[in-house]
């Protein structure tokens, strides 16, 4: 399966896009793409584990299912307000 | 109402949003872009968002406020890009037949928006230098729940 | 800055005059005329004050507040005369470099002017009849201390 | 020694009138005040223990002294905000 991810503020600059295409073997859970992306984008490695992900636009825990076509975001820590 | 906004805001007409002849009590909360935070100083601050889930986590955010602190009414809008200091980064307003409930209704809000809402921001320098200031959460357990 | 005003009150107004490049949050509570309260249905409120008194105590409720909460500013109008429901009776507005300081000084403003301020108010009834209503106090110790 | 005593909403209702000028003999106290509008206006006296009073624009407490000329003002429950 393939899901897109999408990356913001730092974590956008750690992989140097705002987005990228993760091929999986299915089934996958978001533990599965976090693994996925820290072998992808080693510079975003080490901040990965204190970023959020959500799935489609809601925030998902590590044992959450993807499927294909899923919107993955990765959200470090907000600051807005 | 929730809303996203790349001009400047408007607090009276967030109370406007809101306001009711069932109400004794309405309040609008403004934050707005500070010179000086702890030691460093800035010139605007600059707001991102994931637009689409931070429009859905702010409208998430109104429905619970409202069952929670029986509010009659309420309004977030939070501006995104370039935000000088001085001006309004984000409005709150909230409405209710009494003000206890309104003003803990917009603390509240405040709370959960700073906690779960995927906006991000950058304080500009005087130098143009630019970083990441995430929020300092008050609370405990104070990752959104998954 | 403090204020008796018979005519509508501004919140806009109020939120200029608290604004500050120093501070990073403002709020503004409005108290409006409700058309309910208890069992009672009101078409107007009329108000009535001690004018040099209130005006006083008013002062003394922004200078306390300034000094408790370490507020930037802080601005109190209050309307007199007739005020359709629906119309704001009260503007209190508070701007402080942090929000908690700002929503707890709006309150404890609402508080003490509600506890101390020499200003009367009459429910008036459909039917024209006019009742006196005073503040139910929330807190102990609720006499102004003499 | 005269001060003249001003009667807002319900205390205005019971005496009839706005202002009243009392004469109290020196030296008097809040409470000497208190006894006199009791006798001068007994609508008023039922209620008159449970307001307040203030001098010149200050709060003051039964044993405050009063000076001629002090303008005394009788404030039932407030209704503000």
């Amino acid at each position: 399966m393939i899901v897109n991810v999408l990356f913001f503020a730092q974590a956008a600059e750690f992989t140097g896009c705002q987005w990228h295409e993760i091929e999986l073997s299915t089934p996958a859970t978001v533990a599965d793409c976090r693994r996925a992306l820290a072998g992808t984008f080693p510079q975003l490695a080490g901040e990965l584990p204190s970023y959020l992900i959500a799935v489609n636009c809601d925030y998902a825990g590590d044992d959450a299912d993807l499927r294909h076509g899923d919107e993955v975001a990765v959200i470090p820590p907000v600051g807005g307000g | 109402m929730a809303g996203l906004r790349h001009s400047e805001l408007d607090e009276q007409r967030c109370f406007a949003a809101v306001r009711s002849p069932e109400c004794g009590a309405m309040v609008v909360f403004a934050g707005t872009a500070r010179r000086h935070t702890g030691g460093r100083e800035a010139v605007r601050l600059r707001f991102f968002a994931y637009e689409p889930m931070a429009l859905r986590e702010m409208e998430a955010i109104e429905r619970e406020a409202i069952e929670r602190f029986r509010l009659a009414a309420c309004a977030i809008e939070h501006r995104l890009g370039d935000v000088l200091v001085g001006e309004t980064a984000i409005v709150v307003a909230v409405s209710s037949p009494h003000r206890a409930a309104a003003l803990e209704g917009a603390a509240w809000i405040m709370n959960e928006l700073k906690r779960r809402v995927p906006i991000w921001k950058q304080e500009i320098a005087p130098d143009g230098a630019a970083i990441w200031v995430p929020n300092q959460l008050q609370t405990q357990g104070a990752a959104p729940s998954c």
